[in-house]
């Protein structure tokens, strides 16, 4: 698994490194199978909030701008025009004015024009008449004041200060153009986009096929006649179908480290990566209520973990340790080593963590003869209630006695949401590597996501503050300090970050694998097969 | 004619074998397979029992540094990925396993027996309703019963019992109330109503000690296929949650990712399971011959 | 007999209407349903979102109007529409009954053609090495768990042919077509054959203890003839009932093995739809699987009664 | 012994044992039993139920079933053969051709899921050379031979369609379809009303006599004897303890069970019960046949018994012309009981 990784880094260097060492040119043709790990709930990305719905239609749409597609970590300097054939920031910072692309037809033949743009982007504010079921990301265009148009090719983002992450966020796989002219409904069943692949069938639990668009505005894309996905909740059938040969590619991100060395034992042609995929696993702790109402206990919470030991049982090692933002080499916003060693509870002597840990139990007026009964709330599916039980086990020697209480799925969030847990498993995903996004949705107070209801109003100012800053270098500084705070003030204690493997066979070719988000690399336009 | 060694035919027929020792020894030749169903279930209950004793690990203890070890000296059936000592989780499946079993059993049983004494034996308006109420739980399959209720309820170990058991009472309810109606009319129940016995008492004093033979049949064959229903539910994501130690949850999690690389996490729970259904299956069956002598081979 | 015909389906009719108020309230009484399922990616649970969809679904309604509806459309043919792919229930069902059809007939054709052979020869060898191999095989086959027996297919496949039979609604071969259905029916037919042989056996003891098979071999039949001509035709009474029985226990072992070999069957959509908390695909799978069942036991009576001269002729 | 084998003679019957091995002992179920019968003879076989007629009967058909019973001892001779020597497929040509039975239970012994003619069909190819529509025919036949009206209808009915009466009918026009040479009713009126009894048993003499067909009757009435039977053997305990001719039995029995059985015997023959009737003027109950005691079986039921009676089995002695007993007193008794 080593070399799988050493790999993966390698790859990260070169960037498209794969793209040269198997030069040639594109062959068309041919159904890219793939499975799909289980059955989307709807077919519109702006009503999900999952990979599940993203990987398999973000082919059919288009972006108004896009992170490079085979350039595996997204960041500023990575994004290409899509439908905007140019953008422009306005010297204040507080405009962002997008050139459209002509002749841009959408699948069902009707052009596209600015007012797309503009229905899109509306109904995402909730400004319009029509409403989206659900619209988990209406957050991230709070700053948004208004979108505007000028003519039929320009649209414009008037904003309420200065955001320079608005245009990464633009850019993610979750903000895809959607038409004017059909209904949120119809998005559901029958998405229309003007990507390289039309929507044929969305059968449920089945399977989604998509067919190439003839008609795409990049000449001469696709290159594949189609992608079908075939739904395999089941990961064993799942993996025995990839390595029988009757998929081309697993589900992106989907294979695990133990799996991927079953793949690798089966079918060892098969081109395998494993990368982050920047979901954090933490600790969301409920401190309106005893026991951890205590900042004594929170924190000797934070100090009992042994990060080192959840990623050597879960990942065999291949897993990432950091803050809040996803630490490099994949993520962008990091902090340094040093500095995140100095906070509790990441330092490397865990037995010195630990003995500092029982000394604020004590404090705190519990011992190895009046030990603290709690519960571990998560959901029943392995990749919570695995860390849950480490994590039982681990606070064992701060005299914890902690008991795993799983929780039906469909009960999850409103358990959380009326507080009626003390200490509970969660998972956090980030569409983009970008402190806007992890740090409104997690931490400001009144924010939808933010579990655990912290509310720190110093915390609040800085991240305003980094979210304007348009000097990177700057930005950086501010984004780690306020992660180093966050995690000193046991906010919600980040554990580990996943990584997770995606294979496919040795002549799928064009497929690029995201190191900093697993939500954007899946237009597959370029993809072509060599057979 | 050939000639017929007496002495061997008898023995083979079981005579000089009517009490103590030779008796059982000659039951145990009888039934040989029931024996050796009567001695496996026996070795696990012992092992449910004695868990505390026998296991060498705490079973939920992670051990990053010892985990997938192959089996040996120290972790006869090896770690899981956890780390956690497979024997030592075996050793705690079998109680899990017939908390599962002996709990669903006995809760649906008691039910049923409830509800097949009383329609039995009251009959008119009531054992209309108590009929309709099982025709209603026969007429879902075991398992699709069972998967709503543990969908509804949610997952814990009093639910899957809970929701293993309720599709049991049918079966157990028809035959005990074919059995009671049976018994009511023979003239002992009639003795008794004669002398006033009130009906409570003849039910549980008369009718229900002359119906516990079918039940312990039914109730035997019962415990095998609740320990597969668990499994099954396991497989489905709705079995016996973290931490128990289930043998269907190890068998079904580790199905796909260790096939190979980490069989031991595979053949384990997977022996265990089958194992432990296949003796109740052959006390069950041997049982059945005993007990129910119109079904005698 | 006619009384009786019309009497037993008015049983049926109670019979479903109770299931129908069980399964209905049995979802409702719950904590948590589709909407929380849907916001559950995102995250969190927006609450005036929530109250729209929960109006939109109406499931703001009082129960018992739910109820009524849902009955009320039922009457109609109209089944709903699934939450999740808002299309009309009905429309999501319907095509994926034959699937499951054609997989249960498979795997009751092949336990009824490998159990009840089998089942005669144990009783008839009552006692014989055979027997006992035969007693053996059949109860470990009922102790496997059906999905490890489905995945050691699976993986046996794999590792043996390099490829394996999964899901195609347009297989190219004979073969493939042929793979994909019987497979799958062979590892659930493989329990209920072992049901059917034990059942086959047992009965055909009882029979072969009776007087008319005394009888028969008084007149000078052979083996064979006591045993199939007399014996049998007899002793396939039960097992007619036990294979009505084994519908119900089909569909169970279907459940698995659908998410096993992924066949887009009917008893895997409804692991999916408790899963999304889909309401009207739960409800009407329910419905339907108990319809199966119910018109499956009533089928087999009409057969016992068609085969059995006894219940033919009597009053 | 009392008769010479004759070329009359259909069945010999020498020395049969059989034994049955259970878990609690083995079971001397026929301990040296002989008879004979002639072709057209009647012979009665009576006793109290377990004394082993039933088992006669079945070890002369080798339908004893194996395991538990088994035929160790002894030679059944069936019109000069020795049917314990043939082998499986031999015997079953014997079987339903020159010997029939009727069983007792014409509700159980017909099959239930074929039709009447089948069953009377079956044993015809089985045995001759014929079309399945001349054995129809002759089904067909035998029914109205047997008295059943509206044969041809009947022929179509199932089992559960006819009476008792009727079915015992049936049976009997099956076993008498080949023209055996021996007939073996075990019981044959039993389990029917008194009304039918009477008819049924007119009808097998009245068939017997025609066909010329040796019957060996199993009763425990006697009442049926007399009406029936030309010599009567009397079973206790497995063992033969008296043989006579009818006449010489009624009126000069010499086995003090013998004796008991006569002195119970009502006045109207009625046994209308399936079990055999209990015999009131003998005491006690037929000895467990595991745990015999060392003398005379039937010892510990007698009044008469004297020392020797339990110390020594009193061997079978001609105690008048054709007259066969087993009693040491044999001789003391005299005339009518």
């Amino acid at each position: 698994m080593r070399s799988v990784h050493a790999l993966a880094a390698a790859a990260l260097l070169l960037l498209p490194a794969y793209d040269l060492a198997s030069a040639g040119e594109p062959k068309q043709g041919g159904i890219l199978r793939v499975y799909h790990r289980d059955s989307p709930g709807s077919a519109s990305i702006h009503e999900g909030a999952t990979y599940s719905i993203n990987i398999p239609f973000m082919p059919v749409f288009n972006n108004l701008v896009i992170f490079d597609q085979h350039i595996a970590q997204n960041s500023q300097d990575t994004i290409r025009p899509e439908l905007a054939e140019s953008w422009a920031w306005s010297s204040d910072n507080k405009k962002l004015t997008f050139k459209l692309r002509q002749g841009v037809k959408w699948h069902d033949g009707k052009p596209f024009t600015s007012a797309d743009v503009k229905c899109t982007f509306d109904m995402l504010m909730g400004k319009s008449q029509q409403k989206f079921r659900q619209n988990p990301r209406k957050s991230w265009y709070d700053q948004v004041s208004d979108v505007t148009v000028n003519g039929d090719y320009e649209a414009s983002f008037e904003l309420k200060r200065p955001q320079p992450a608005l245009i990464s966020l633009l850019a993610s796989g979750y903000t895809p153009v959607y038409p004017c002219h059909v209904s949120p409904a119809e998005m559901r069943t029958k998405p229309i986009g003007t990507g390289p692949f039309k929507f044929v069938e969305f059968k449920a639990n089945e399977s989604i096929k998509l067919t190439k668009n003839p008609d795409y505005f990049k000449k001469g894309l696709p290159h594949l006649d189609g992608i079908e996905f075939t739904i395999i909740p089941n990961r064993s059938t799942a993996i025995l179908g990839f390595v029988s040969g009757k998929f081309d590619m697993t589900f992106p991100t989907e294979v695990s480290i133990p799996l991927l060395k079953e793949v690798k034992s089966q079918a060892p042609n098969a081109v395998c990566v494993v990368e982050p995929i920047n979901v954090s696993t933490n600790i969301i702790v409920n401190s309106s209520s005893p026991p951890f109402d205590n900042i004594d206990i929170r924190r000797a919470l934070a100090l009992a973990l042994d990060r080192k030991a959840f990623v050597q049982i879960l990942f065999e090692g291949q897993a990432d340790i950091g803050g809040t933002m996803l630490p490099a080499p994949g993520g962008l916003w990091a902090m340094p080593k040093e500095m995140l060693e100095s906070i509790p509870g990441y330092g490397p002597d865990i037995n010195a963590n630990r003995e500092e840990a029982r000394k604020l139990m004590q404090k705190a007026g519990y011992g190895p003869d009046k030990r603290l009964a709690v519960k571990v709330s998560t959901r029943n599916i392995p990749v919570y209630r695995d860390p849950a039980v480490i994590l039982i086990d681990q606070i064992k020697s701060i005299y914890i006695d902690a008991e795993l209480d799983v929780v039906d799925t469909a009960q999850w969030f409103p358990k959380v949401a009326r507080k009626d847990y003390t200490l509970g498993l969660n998972l956090t995903g980030n569409a983009v590597d970008d402190p806007d996004q992890s740090f409104y949705e997690n931490y400001s107070c009144g924010s939808e996501r933010n579990y655990t209801n912290y509310c720190n109003k110093e915390i609040e100012k800085l991240f305003d503050q980094q979210s304007a800053e348009t000097d990177v270098a700057k930005r950086k500084k501010l984004v780690w300090e306020i992660d180093k705070k966050l995690q000193e003030d046991v906010a919600r204690p980040i554990i580990f970050h996943a990584r997770q493997g995606s294979c496919w066979q040795p002549y799928v070719k064009g497929i690029t694998i995201m190191v900093n988000s697993s939500y954007n690399g899946y237009r597959y336009e370029d993809v072509w097969m060599d057979k | 004619m050939t000639t017929i060694n007496f002495d061997s035919e008898l023995r083979r027929a079981g005579a000089h074998s009517t009490r103590g020792w030779r008796r059982l020894t000659f039951l145990a030749q009888r039934y040989l397979l029931g024996t050796v169903g009567l001695v496996i279930m026996v070795l696990f209950v012992w092992m449910a029992i004695s868990a505390d004793l026998i296991a060498r690990y705490d079973p939920l203890s992670v051990d990053s540094a010892q985990r997938l070890a192959a089996p040996s000296a120290a972790h006869w059936m090896g770690t899981d990925s956890f780390g956690r000592d497979v024997w030592s989780r075996i050793v705690h499946g079998a109680r899990i396993s017939l908390a599962v079993g002996i709990g669903a059993t006995a809760l649906g049983s008691t039910l049923g027996v409830i509800v097949g004494l009383v329609s039995g034996y009251l009959s008119g308006w009531v054992d209309l309703l108590f009929q309709r109420i099982t025709d209603i739980l026969q007429a879902l399959p075991l398992l699709v019963l069972a998967l709503v209720m543990t969908a509804a309820l949610g997952p814990s170990l009093p639910n899957v019992i809970i929701a293993i058991a309720i599709p049991l009472i049918p079966t157990v309810a028809r035959v005990i109330r074919a059995n009671t109606l049976a018994l009511r009319e023979l003239p002992f129940v009639e003795a008794a109503k004669s002398i006033g016995m009130s009906e409570t008492r003849i039910a549980l004093r008369h009718v229900l000690p002359n119906t516990l033979a079918p039940l312990i049949v039914l109730a035997t064959a019962q415990l095998g296929s609740t320990i597969l229903t668990e499994a099954s539910l396991s497989f489905l994501g709705l079995g016996i949650p973290e931490p128990y130690p289930s043998w269907g949850r190890m068998l079904s999690e580790s199905a796909a990712e260790y096939v190979r690389t980490a069989p031991w996490l595979v053949i384990f729970p997977g022996v265990a399971i089958s194992l432990a259904v296949f003796g109740t299956n052959l006390f069950g069956d041997a049982l059945r011959d005993i007990l129910d002598p119109r079904q005698r081979g | 007999m006619f009384a009786y015909i019309v009497r037993r389906l008015a049983l049926m009719l109670v019979t479903l209407f109770g299931i129908s108020v069980i399964i209905f309230v049995l979802l409702r009484v719950v904590p948590g349903n589709i909407v929380d399922i849907l916001f559950d990616a995102a995250g969190f649970v927006d609450p005036t979102d929530k109250a729209n969809l929960e109006k939109e679904l109406g499931l703001n309604l009082p129960i018992y109007q739910q109820y009524l509806n849902w009955i009320g459309g039922l009457l109609h043919g109209d089944l709903g529409y699934s939450y999740v792919s808002e299309k009309p229930a009905l429309q999501e069902i319907l095509p994926r009954i034959p699937i499951t059809a054609r997989l249960a007939a498979l795997a009751l054709l092949f336990s009824a053609s490998i159990g009840i052979p089998l089942g005669v020869l144990s009783a008839v060898h009552q006692g014989s090495r055979l027997d006992y191999t035969l007693r053996v095989v059949s109860l470990s086959g009922l102790s496997l768990p059906s999905f490890w027996l489905g995945l050691l297919i699976l993986m046996a496949s794999v590792s043996m042919f390099g490829s394996m039979p999964i899901y195609n609604p347009n297989p190219k071969t004979w073969t493939e077509a042929f793979a994909i259905y019987a497979v799958p029916a062979m590892a659930v037919g493989f329990r209920s054959a072992a049901l059917t042989m034990r059942i086959t056996r047992s009965s055909m003891l009882e029979i072969l203890r009776q007087d008319y098979i005394r009888t028969a071999r008084a007149k000078g039949a052979s083996e064979a003839s006591v045993n199939y001509r007399h014996a049998l035709k007899n002793a396939i009474l039960p097992v007619i009932t036990v294979i009505g029985i084994e519908a119900a226990f089909l569909i169970g072992g279907l459940i698995v093995t659908e998410t096993v070999f992924n066949i887009p069957g009917v008893a895997r959509f409804l692991v999916e739809a408790l899963r999304w908390r889909d309401y009207p695909i739960v409800q009407n799978l329910v419905m339907l699987i108990a319809v199966v069942v119910v018109v499956a036991n009533f089928t087999v009576d009409m057969l016992y009664a068609a085969i059995d001269p006894r219940i033919r002729y009597g009053d | 012994m009392m008769e010479a084998k004759t070329e009359d003679t259909v069945l010999d019957v020498r020395n049969l044992q059989t034994v049955f091995f259970t878990n609690s002992g083995l079971f001397r179920a026929v301990d040296d039993v002989s008879f004979s019968v002639r072709r057209g003879e009647t012979l009665a076989i009576v006793g109290e139920s377990g004394c082993g007629k039933s088992v006669t009967a079945l070890s002369v058909m080798r339908l004893v079933p194996d395991p538990p019973g088994r035929v160790v001892g002894g030679s059944v001779t069936l019109e000069g053969t020795d049917l314990l020597s043939l082998d499986e497929a031999e015997m079953r040509d014997i079987r339903g051709n020159r010997i029939s039975m009727i069983f007792q239970e014409p509700m159980t012994s017909l099959n239930p899921v074929m039709r009447i003619g089948d069953q009377i069909t079956e044993v015809l190819r089985l045995h001759q050379e014929m079309t399945a529509k001349e054995a129809w025919a002759k089904a067909v036949e035998m029914l109205r031979l047997v008295r059943i009206p509206e044969p041809q209808r009947r022929a179509h009915e199932y089992p559960h369609q006819l009476s008792g009466g009727m079915r015992q009918r049936a049976m009997i026009a099956m076993a008498l379809a080949c023209r055996p040479a021996l007939l073996i009713a075990d019981e044959p009126t039993t389990a029917l009303d008194v009304t039918i009894q009477a008819q049924i048993l007119a009808l097998i003499v009245d068939l017997q006599k025609t066909l010329g067909t040796g019957l060996i009757l199993i009763t425990h009435d006697l009442g049926v004897v007399a009406q029936t039977a030309q010599r009567v053997i009397v079973m206790y305990a497995g063992k033969k303890v008296e043989e006579a001719t009818v006449e010489d039995l009624f009126a000069n029995p010499k086995h003090p069970y013998t004796r008991g059985l006569m002195a119970s015997m009502p006045a109207v023959i009625s046994f209308g019960a399936k079990t055999d009737a209990r015999l009131n003027e003998i005491p006690g109950m037929v000895p467990s046949l595991t745990n015999l005691p060392p003398g005379c079986a039937f010892a510990p039921r007698c009044r008469l018994a004297i020392d020797r009676c339990r110390a020594e089995y009193p061997p079978l002695q001609e105690v008048d012309a054709h007259h066969l007993a087993a009693c040491w007193r044999a001789t003391e008794l005299q005339g009518a009981p």
